[in-house]
């Protein structure tokens, strides 16, 4: 029984992080039809700012994570203004080479600027210790990455659902040429919405760099992991991404556990069965 | 750059075969880019490293290097390079090779070739035996990680859970140490085989926990992997629980141990090389290979596997005084001997593998307050138990 | 817009031949390759490489250019056909043509199961990542299976028998290279005429509208599975050339990474023609031949950037900005990606 | 006799919404029937219950004197249930030449084979080219369809379903979309239509109802309202409330 509370608690703890990663590609694909490999890859830039302001300037940690955010964000601009911008709406495999083609820039360039090696994200004396909770011993970053998801999720729920931006958002969506008929500037809504998309992979790329280590070939290495669990939780739905990361995160976990050796097929099975019975993701929209 | 001189291929491959009777030409295939990029730059480093002390000629021959890129493994992309390095470049000797597969698609080459493959890394045992013409002055996963076994007794550890990484190396790392720990008494309570792609490895800690061993075995690749098993192994609490950790020096590679940071402290890792090994030659090639590769961090075990193999290139260079005759280049370096930064090592003339040192080492905190492996033990002349008898 | 107004002269205007243009396109094809072998004949290791990812490019281009379904997985198809042959040339059949016939079975087979999943999903995204579970799936089993395949250590001992008994695989590669010119050629003619068969205009009906195929009264399913099994097979080809040319079979024979560089060569060259997945196989990977040899730690930058300016300024592809500028059309193409 | 094509009690509910209530109707061979009603009536859901698209809630569809309720779409075009579609569902990159082959191939059972010559047979080059010269279509046929004029994509949707053979015919809105200079056409072909063949035909332009249908049903909110001939249906006060009622009570069936 306490092995099975402590599985949980790792399934719940990694899922939470893949989550706030994937999340913002979530919001991309459902919401923008965007379909951007090169999510993985600002996630990244956001872990490599964090490594350098943390490690190598020596600033406070949740400073760093703020200039990530920023720092991303303000690389993506330009990219979204001249880049992302001409492929809203192209044919899907467009896209997939667009955003595969500006993954091998920025993996290119990161390689050039910071070399090859592994970047750490130094963490603060109080997430770097394991804490006791009882029947084990857990990273404080853990716990620490549960409750950003949370927040991660709340915030964007209200954000989507309770706002006047959420309902431009939803608007531009489902009909973009009456939204903007209605007066609405619709490349607005698409940049600030990229930028929160961009904003949140950078959040995730630092806080989850204690799971998946920030190196220039992150943005390949993860990019199916991303794209399957985006798919599975169903594109723009927030809690089908909660629910897909979770349950992904507890069959890779307790798979993991409990044959380690075929620690993928459990995966793998398990993504071909949902997206088998429910081909527009766990929740998503029709 | 010596890359440079691959320019011409942009426009040149109609001006191929131009080559001076008296240059001497070797093909380095390796990862120069890519995920593995670094360990390239090791074997770059190491080749430079060699031709800075020992000058850019053998016996009068002019050595002229020809770096190819490889970034991952793909053994046909490997015998295309290995191809047009022979075929185009004319080269007279193939060196560098980090990826098993890689090596096993360019042995069916060097007969017709006529020429020797030195590998500077890939470290299956199995290779050897696809070609005579194959020499190898790195190290097989067998060889440095059976010392572990006699170390594990001899530390009082009865009891060992073996996690390992699910592909070759992890599967030979496994057996190797299995059979040396099962043959100096102790027992394997349980093998578990990782996925090489586990990113959480907070679940296969809870196994090892589960499983009651005093010691936890481990191989994975070099790389970003070793972090976040080291960070669970610290996270989960086994550290302060008293499981030792016991894991070939792959784990610890030193351009891996900045990342590690004080995690790493107190790991026991068998080796055949640390950059820390004291002794005057190394002292020299650390020099060297340092200003090679741009930084001391990220020097590593690949920089001591292709500068001793330039050191074998140059041996046979010289016992063929720059005639191309892979045979007779392969018989001269049979039972050669010498000093390598490593340590003592010399190529055995019936697996033509090297036997060397391998050393047992912890991860420590220097006086710098960087981490780095110490050699704490020494078992000298090991060759690679994955080869001794012939066969299976 | 014309109005019916105009009544109908009786008779339809004459088709237009078509297949003429294939003829030459075929001989171009010909004489590009035997081009290749004149003036590169140090390099043919590579251009059999070339070749053997351009039967790959080809079958995925029988799934997306002709049927719409997208797929990120092929490289399932093309390890199975490369392993089935590294594996019953290492048991001891050697002979070139059959182990080519193996690989295709192998493919074809390896088609049939990836179609029954992948059919599942009637849609790109939940396609996409259908393919890219499976091809990871047969990776996984392929590292597993390391009694058979040599798991992550490759295949290798392979010795086919020489070609008719007469030109040996060697060092030169030139066996190799004609061998794999003419499986490409032959395989080029008959996908010309599959595509061009009753089934193959099917196939592009359901490209563009399931819905109305079904109610012409033609179940969709069987088509595409159909197709699946094709596409495997010529995949298959292409794996079984790969493991007699470079002799050894790795995992990254069945790996994500393949099947998502061949699907980049194809849009690259363009799809829905069977020559883009030529031409866009021969510039993806010259260019990055070219580039690495220059500058190896830079190739991925300048290949991503030739991916943005493909996209920027030939989304149709090389053959389509071909088509743009010469008015010629290569093949039919749908509408949509 | 029995009727070659019946529906008993069709019902169709989505959630608690019925769309679908009850529908009975009959086709003999020959019949000419016209459906109509105001929008949301129902009318494209009964289509998709009839070829097979949609499941039915209840209710049963005869064919022939067969039960086909249970067969799927396709193969109720097989037994000959041929429909059009309101809006054209064309592959916009063949021609109509290309598009009347592939359908009659497919009825022979040829489409789905691979080594055989899509245009080399000249019994179907024939066939192909009387259905286009009855329909008008002989001087488009090798054009793209994306090229040519939506009166002609209509036309072509009915060449298909002839060539088909189908038994029963439902057209789906035959002239909608279609500019008024061409509809004079497309009431041509309608009286082309094989003697035998029973149509079942659903549209808005009354005048075309009036001089094409022997037998006019209406269908408002789901359920059969009128069954007659044409000369009744005006006077019918059901209709009348059906079609101006809607205007008074908004939409009742969305």
């Amino acid at each position: 029984m306490q092995t099975i509370i402590s599985i949980a608690v790792d399934a719940l703890t990694y899922g939470m992080a893949l989550f706030v990663i994937c999340i913002g590609l979530s919001l991309t694909m459902g919401l923008m039809r965007l379909v951007n490999l090169a999510h993985g890859a600002f996630a990244m830039i956001g872990g490599y700012i964090a490594s350098y302001a943390a490690r190598d300037l020596g600033l406070w940690y949740g400073f760093a994570v703020l200039l990530a955010i920023l720092g991303t964000v303000l690389i993506a601009i330009p990219l979204e203004r001249f880049l992302f911008r001409r492929i809203y709406g192209a044919p899907q495999l467009t896209q997939v080479l667009m955003t595969i083609g500006i993954t091998f820039c920025i993996i290119g360039i990161t390689n050039y600027l910071f070399g090859p090696t592994l970047k750490t994200i130094p963490l603060p004396r109080g997430l770097a210790e394991p804490v006791d909770i009882g029947f084990r011993t857990i990273a404080a970053h853990r716990l620490f990455v549960l409750v950003c998801g949370i927040v991660v999720a709340g915030g964007l729920w209200s954000l989507i659902e309770r706002t006047a931006f959420g309902v431009k958002l939803r608007a531009a969506v489902d009909n973009a040429a009456m939204t903007s008929a209605l007066g609405v500037r619709t490349e607005v809504v698409y940049a600030v919405s990229f930028a929160l998309a961009v904003g949140l992979g950078a959040l995730g790329g630092v806080i989850g760099a204690e799971f998946l280590p920030v190196e220039p070939y992150y943005a390949l290495r993860y990019m199916v992991t991303f794209l399957v669990v985006v798919s599975v939780g169903g594109a723009g739905s927030i809690p089908g991404a909660v629910l897909a990361c979770l349950l992904l995160g507890a069959v890779d976990t307790t798979g993991r556990y409990l044959m380690p050796d075929f620690g993928n097929f459990f995966f793998y099975a398990a993504v071909i069965l949902i997206v088998c019975l429910f081909p527009r993701g766990l929740l998503g929209r029709a | 750059m010596a890359v440079r001189t691959l320019m011409g291929a942009a426009f040149g491959l109609l001006l191929a075969g131009t080559a001076s009777a008296e240059t001497v030409k070797v093909g380095i295939i390796g990862p120069f880019s890519g995920p593995f990029a670094l360990q390239g730059k090791n074997f770059q480093a190491g080749v430079e490293a060699y031709m800075a002390a020992n000058g850019k000629q053998a016996k009068g021959h002019d050595v002229e290097i020809i770096y190819k890129d490889l970034p991952a493994a793909n053994p046909q992309a490997s015998r295309a390079l290995a191809q047009e390095l022979i075929v185009k470049d004319k080269v007279q000797y193939l060196g560098g090779v980090y990826f098993t597969p890689d090596a096993l698609a360019i042995t069916p080459l060097l007969k017709q070739a006529n020429a020797p493959l030195v590998i500077f890394n890939a470290a299956t045992s199995a290779i050897m035996t696809q070609s005579p013409l194959v020499v190898r002055t790195s190290f097989t996963t067998a060889q440095t990680t059976t010392p572990l076994g006699k170390v594990a007794v001899d530390r009082g550890i009865k009891k060992v859970i073996t996690t390992v990484s699910d592909y070759g190396p992890g599967v030979d790392a496994e057996n190797a140490f299995k059979k040396a720990f099962e043959a100096a008494g102790g027992q394997v309570v349980e093998s578990i085989r990782m996925p090489l792609n586990t990113t959480d490895f907070s679940p296969i800690m809870q196994r090892v926990k589960d499983s009651g061993a005093e010691a936890v075995f481990s191989f994975l690749p070099s790389g970003p992997t070793t972090l976040g098993y080291v960070k669970a192994y610290n996270d989960t609490g086994l550290k302060q629980a008293g499981i030792k950790f016991l894991a070939p020096g792959d784990l610890t590679q030193e351009s891996d141990l900045p990342a590690l940071g004080d995690g790493a402290l107190g790991l026991l890792t068998s080796f055949h090389y640390a950059v820390s090994h004291d002794s005057p030659e190394n002292k020299k090639f650390v020099e060297g290979a340092t200003k090679a590769i741009g930084g001391a961090d990220q020097l590593s075990f690949p920089s001591v596997g292709a500068y001793d193999g330039m050191h074998v290139i140059y041996k046979m260079i010289e016992a063929t005084d720059g005639k191309q005759d892979a045979e007779k280049a392969v018989n001269a370096v049979k039972g050669l001997s010498w000093t390598s930064p490593r340590g003592p090592v010399s190529i055995d003339p019936e697996t033509r593998h090297v036997t060397q040192n391998i050393y047992l080492r912890e991860v420590a905190k220097g006086q710098d307050g960087k981490t780095y492996n110490k050699e704490i033990q020494t078992f000298p002349n090991q060759k690679d138990p994955g080869l001794a008898p012939a066969g299976q | 817009m014309q109005t019916l107004a105009q009544t109908q002269p009786v008779a339809m205007p004459q088709p237009k031949r078509a297949w003429w243009r294939d003829i030459v396109g075929v001989a171009l094809i010909a004489a590009v390759g035997l081009a290749g072998y004149w003036l590169f004949p140090d390099n043919l290791a590579l251009l059999t490489r070339v070749i053997a990812m351009a039967l790959l490019a080809l079958s995925i281009d029988l799934l997306v250019g002709y049927c719409g379904i997208a797929t990120l997985g092929q490289a399932a198809l093309f390890g199975a056909g490369a392993y089935a042959a590294g594996i019953a040339c290492v048991n001891g059949i050697t002979e070139p043509f059959t182990l080519v016939l193996i690989g295709a079975v192998a493919g074809s087979l390896a088609g049939l199961v990836m179609g029954v999943v992948m059919l599942r999903a009637s849609h790109g995204l939940p396609q996409l990542v259908l393919s890219i579970a499976i091809v990871q799936l047969f990776h996984e089993a392929a590292n597993k299976a390391s009694a058979w395949t040599g798991g992550s250590d490759g295949l290798a001992g392979l010795s086919p028998a020489a070609l008719f008994g007469v030109f040996e695989f060697d060092l030169w590669g030139r066996t190799a290279y004609l061998f794999g010119l003419g499986l490409l050629l032959t395989v080029f003619i008959v996908l010309k005429f599959v595509v061009r068969s009753p089934f193959g205009m099917l196939c592009r009906g359901i490209k563009e509208d399931p819905v109305r195929v079904g109610a012409m009264g033609a179940f969709v399913f069987p088509v595409l599975l159909k197709m699946f099994m094709i596409s495997g097979s010529v995949a298959g080809i292409g794996g079984a050339l790969a493991a007699i040319s470079t002799q050894v079979v790795g995992l990254d024979s069945v790996s994500f990474e393949l099947s998502a560089n061949a699907l980049v060569m194809l849009v690259l060259g363009g799809i829905g023609t069977l020559y883009g997945a030529l031409v866009g196989t021969v510039i993806f990977m010259g260019f990055e031949h070219v580039v690495s040899s220059i500058n190896p730690f830079h190739w991925m930058t300048l290949v991503g950037v030739l991916l943005i300016v493909m996209v920027l300024f030939a989304p149709r592809g090389l053959t389509g900005l071909m088509e743009t500028y010469t008015g010629l059309k290569l093949g039919k193409r749908g509408g949509r990606a | 006799m029995s009727d070659l094509f019946r529906v008993e009690g069709l019902s169709k509910q989505f959630g608690g919404l019925a769309v679908s209530r009850d529908i009975s109707l009959s086709l003999p061979e020959g019949e000419r029937l016209a459906l109509i009603g105001p929008n949301g009536a129902g009318k494209t859901t009964f289509v998709n219950l009839v070829t097979g698209q949609l499941k039915p809630s209840a209710g049963r569809v005869f064919l022939n004197g067969q039960d086909v309720t249970g067969l799927g779409a396709v193969q109720r075009v097989r037994r000959g249930l041929v429909r059009t579609f309101q809006v054209t569902r064309l592959f916009s990159e063949m021609t109509p030449e290309e598009h009347v082959t592939l359908t009659i191939l497919q009825r022979e059972g040829r489409a789905n084979r691979v080594f055989a010559r899509f245009r080399g047979d000249s019994a179907v080059g024939g066939e192909v080219e009387g259905i286009l010269a009855t329909l008008g279509l002989l001087d488009v046929a090798r054009r793209r369809v994306g090229e040519i004029a939506y009166g002609q994509q209509r036309l072509l949707e009915i060449a298909i379903a002839l060539a088909l053979k189908p038994k029963v015919l439902l057209l789906d809105e035959p002239a909608a979309g279609v500019p008024s200079t061409d509809t004079p056409r497309i009431e041509r072909a309608l009286e082309q239509l094989p003697p035998s063949l029973a149509v079942l035909m659903i549209e808005h332009d009354m005048d075309l109802v009036f001089r094409f249908a022997r037998r006019v049903v209406v269908l408002a909110a789901g359920e059969v309202i009128f069954q007659g001939l044409p000369a009744e249906v005006a006077a019918d006060d059901r209709v009348r409330e059906a079609y101006l009622g809607s205007y008074a009570h908004a939409r009742r069936v969305a």
